[in-house]
C-alpha cells in the first residue's frame, strides 16, 4: 500500500516536473516563465522527494527536510527574480493586459541607471 | 553500470560542452557567468552518477553559490560588456 | 519579548531540525546537536523570532497545522491550472501586473502571504511596499485594488490572521 | 522497468530547461531557467539516490536544495543594481 | 581559416586518442595497490566508514594541512590587495534597497543552513562531506546576510580570532599525536564501533577545526569583497 501510493507520488511529481519544463519552453516573457517554473518545480520536488521516502520509510525524515528546503527556498528565488527583472527593465509581453507598476515611483526609478 | 545511466551522462556531458562554448563567446559577462553555473551544476551531477559523492558535495557547495557571487561583484567593480 | 523566551525558542527549533537531519535517537548525536542548536541560538536568536515562546501557543500551532493542508490543495490546483495552459495548443493566457492591499501588519505575515501568493494559481509576487503588493496575474480578471485584494489575497489572510498576528 | 521511465521524464524535463537556459534571449530568461533547472535536478539526485540505494547520497540533494538559491539570490541583486 | 582547422583536428585527434585510452579501464575496480591496501585495511585500522575522510585525514593529514594553509595564503593576500581599496567614508553609491521578503526570510534560513554546515562537518567520518564542504555552506549562510541586508556585517575581529583558534587547534592535535603516538597527526584516540559519531578518533576534531577555519576564512573574505569601492 504504502509502496503504490510512493510510486504514485514519484510519477505525478515527474510529470510536473516535466510541465514546467515545457512551460519555461513555451510561454513568451519572463514572468510568465517564472509563473510556471515555480509552481510546477515547486510541487514536482516535493512529492518526487515525499514519494521517495514513502518508498523506504527509514528515509523519510531527511527527504522531509529536503521538501522543507524546497517550499522555503523555491518561492523567494523566483520573488527575487521577478523584481529584479522587473527593475532592471525587462519589457512586459506585448499582448499583457494591464501593468499597475508604473504607479509606484520605486519600481520605476531605477530603470535608467 | 547500467545502459540509463550511461545515457543520461552522455546527454549531461553534451550540454557542459554547448555550456563551456558560451561561457567563452558570450559578449555579456553575465551571460558568461550563467552559463559556467550551470557547467559547474551539471559537473556535480556527473560526479554523483559516477559515485563520487565526496567530490560531488564539494563541488556542489563551492560552485553553487560562492564562486557566482564573487565573479558577480567582480564584474561589478569591472564592467560589463566586454568590447 | 524577553531575551530568554527567544533564545529557548530558536534552540528549540535547531534542535528539532538536528533531529530530523541525523534521524536518530542516539545519546551521542542528541548531545552533539544540543551543543550545536545552543551555540548558534546564542548569536542567531536576535535576528531569527522577535515573539519567542509565544509561536508555541497551541491554538496558533493548531490554526498553522489547519493551514498546511490548505495551502497544499492550493499549490495541486495551481499545478492543474498550469498544465491546462501548457498543454493548451493556443496558450490562454491574458498576463498583467495588478496592484492589491494586504491587511497584515508584521513581516512575517507579509513574508507569508507573499509566498502562498506565489503558490497559488496563477499569481506571482513581484513586490512590497508597505502593505501594497504587486502582483502579477497568468489572467487578469479585474484591474480594481478593492476587486483584486478580495480575489487574490483575501482567502488567506482570514487564515493566516489567526496565527501571526 | 518504473526507474527508467521516471527518470527519462525528469532528464527529459533537464533538458528542455537547458535548452531555453541556451537560447533564451535576455539574462532574465536565462537564470529562470537555470533556477528551475536546480530544483529538477534535487528531485533527479534524490530519485537516483533511490536507484543506488544509498541513504548518504542524499545529502547531495540537501545541498543541492540549500545552496542553489543563493546563486540565484546573487544574480537577481546584481540585476536591480543592489550588490 | 586554415588555422582552425588545424585546431579542430587537433583537438579531435586528442578526443579520439583520449576516448580509447579510458574505454580500456574499467569502472568501480581498483587496479592499484595502495588503493587496494586503503580498502582493504582503512576501515580495520582507522574506523572511519568514509574510507576517503580517512585517506583525506589520517594517511595523507599532513597534506591536508598545507591545503588549509594555501587557502589561508590566498585569502590574506586578496584582503591585502584589498586594503588598500577601502572606502574610506561612507561614499554616496545609489544602491536598490533588498525587499522586505527577501529581508525576512533570509533571516529565518541564516540559522538553519549554519545548522546544516555545522551537520556536513562533523559527520565527516560517516557521510559525504568533510571540513571543507562543511565551513563553505556556513560561508553561504554570510553571504545570504550580506546579499540581504545592507548594514549587516561580520566583525572582523571575531572571524580573524576564530581562524586563528582553529588553525592553532588543528596544528595542537597534531603536535599531541607527536607526543602520545610517535608521529605528527597520528591519531591517539580509540577508534570506537564504526558507524557510530564518536569513532574514528581524532578525525571530528579535525574536521571541526577545519570547518570553522574555512567557514571564517571565507566570510572574511567576502566582507572584504563587500567593502571595497569600484
Amino acid at each position: 500500500m504504502l509502496n503504490a501510493i510512493g510510486w504514485f507520488l514519484i510519477y505525478f511529481g515527474a510529470f510536473f516536473l516535466f510541465l514546467g519544463a515545457l512551460g519555461i519552453m513555451r510561454f513568451p516573457d519572463v514572468f510568465n516563465r517564472l509563473q510556471a517554473g515555480t509552481k510546477c518545480t515547486t510541487l514536482g520536488a516535493l512529492s518526487t522527494s515525499i514519494g521517495v521516502g514513502l518508498l523506504h520509510p527509514a528515509w523519510l525524515p531527511k527527504t522531509f527536510i529536503i521538501a522543507l528546503f524546497i517550499l522555503l527556498t523555491n518561492p523567494i528565488s523566483s520573488h527575487a527574480l521577478g523584481r529584479a527583472s522587473y527593475r532592471s527593465g525587462v519589457k512586459l509581453w506585448e499582448k499583457s493586459v494591464v501593468d499597475k507598476c508604473k504607479e509606484f515611483k520605486e519600481c520605476v526609478e531605477e530603470e535608467n541607471e | 553500470m547500467s545502459s540509463l545511466i550511461l545515457v543520461v551522462s552522455a546527454i549531461l556531458v553534451i550540454f557542459m560542452i554547448v555550456g563551456a562554448v558560451v561561457t567563452i563567446h558570450a559578449r555579456d559577462l553575465l551571460v558568461a557567468i550563467i552559463a559556467s553555473a550551470i557547467v559547474d551544476l551539471v559537473l556535480a551531477v556527473l560526479f554523483y552518477i559516477l559515485q563520487a559523492p565526496d567530490v560531488a558535495i564539494t563541488q556542489a557547495s563551492i560552485m553553487g553559490g560562492l564562486t557566482t557571487a564573487i565573479f558577480l561583484v567582480v564584474i561589478k567593480k569591472t564592467e560589463r560588456y566586454e568590447q | 519579548m524577553g531575551k530568554l523566551s527567544r533564545f529557548i525558542f530558536t534552540s528549540l527549533v535547531l534542535f528539532i531540525l538536528w533531529l530530523f537531519l541525523t534521524s536518530t535517537f542516539r545519546s551521542q548525536e542528541v548531545l552533539i546537536g544540543l551543543i550545536f542548536s545552543l551555540a548558534i541560538a546564542l548569536f542567531t536568536y536576535n535576528s531569527f523570532t522577535e515573539r519567542g515562546l509565544q509561536n508555541l501557543n497551541p491554538r496558533k500551532v493548531f490554526c498553522a497545522f489547519l493551514y498546511l493542508p490548505y495551502l497544499l490543495w492550493q499549490m495541486i490546483k495551481a499545478n492543474f491550472d498550469v498544465a491546462y495552459r501548457v498543454l493548451h495548443p493556443k496558450m490562454p493566457i491574458k498576463p498583467g501586473i495588478v496592484h492589491v492591499k494586504t491587511k497584515m501588519k508584521s513581516d512575517l505575515g507579509k513574508l507569508v502571504v507573499a509566498n502562498s501568493i506565489t503558490l497559488t494559481p496563477g499569481t506571482l509576487t513581484l513586490d512590497v511596499i508597505d502593505d501594497n503588493m504587486l502582483i502579477h496575474w497568468i489572467n487578469v480578471k479585474t484591474d480594481d485594488v478593492e476587486k483584486a485584494s478580495e480575489e487574490i489575497p483575501g482567502v488567506f489572510e482570514k487564515c493566516l490572521k489567526e496565527f501571526l498576528e | 522497468m518504473s526507474w527508467v521511465i521516471a527518470i527519462a521524464i525528469i532528464v527529459l524535463g533537464v533538458v528542455l530547461t537547458l535548452i531555453r537556459a541556451m537560447l533564451g534571449p535576455t539574462a532574465a530568461d536565462r537564470m529562470v531557467a537555470v533556477d528551475s533547472m536546480t530544483t529538477i535536478t534535487t528531485a533527479l539526485l534524490v530519485l537516483l539516490a533511490l536507484y543506488f540505494k544509498r541513504y548518504i547520497y542524499l545529502d547531495i540533494a540537501l545541498v543541492y536544495a540549500v545552496l542553489a538559491f543563493v546563486a540565484t539570490l546573487a544574480v537577481a541583486r546584481y540585476m536591480e543594481g543592489g550588490l | 581559416m586554415i588555422k582552425k582547422a588545424f585546431a579542430l583536428l587537433l583537438v579531435i585527434i586528442i578526443g579520439i586518442f583520449l576516448s580509447a585510452t579510458f574505454a580500456r579501464i574499467p569502472f568501480g575496480e581498483p587496479k592499484t595497490v595502495v588503493g587496494k591496501y586503503y580498502l582493504d585495511h582503512g576501515v580495520k585500522d582507522l574506523g572511519g566508514v568514509n574510507i576517503v575522510t580517512s585517506i583525506v585525514v589520517l594517511y595523507r593529514g599532513f597534506d591536508t594541512l598545507g591545503e588549509v594553509t594555501v587557502l589561508f595564503l590566498a585569502a590574506t593576500g586578496l584582503g591585502m590587495v584589498l586594503a588598500g581599496l577601502r572606502e574610506k567614508d561612507e561614499k554616496k553609491r545609489k544602491k536598490t534597497p533588498p525587499s522586505l521578503i527577501m529581508r525576512t526570510e533570509t533571516k529565518l534560513l541564516f540559522p538553519m543552513t549554519i545548522l546544516f554546515g555545522a551537520y556536513i562537518f562533523i559527520h565527516g567520518h560517516l557521510t559525504p562531506g568533510g571540513g571543507f564542504p562543511g565551513g563553505v555552506v556556513i560561508a553561504s549562510a554570510f553571504l545570504l546576510m550580506f546579499l540581504s541586508h545592507k548594514k549587516w556585517e561580520a566583525k572582523e575581529k571575531y572571524t580573524k580570532v576564530t581562524e586563528a583558534l582553529a588553525g592553532m587547534t588543528y596544528v595542537v592535535i597534531g603536535l599531541i599525536g607527536l607526543y602520545v603516538a610517535g608521529s605528527f597527526l597520528e591519531n591517539f584516540l580509540p577508534k570506537g564501533v564504526p558507524g557510530n559519531l564518536f569513532s574514528a578518533g581524532i578525525i571530528p576534531l579535525i574536521y571541526t577545526a577545519i570547518g570553522f577555519k574555512v567557514g571564517s576564512e571565507l566570510t572574511g573574505l567576502l566582507q572584504n569583497l563587500r567593502e571595497t569601492t569600484e
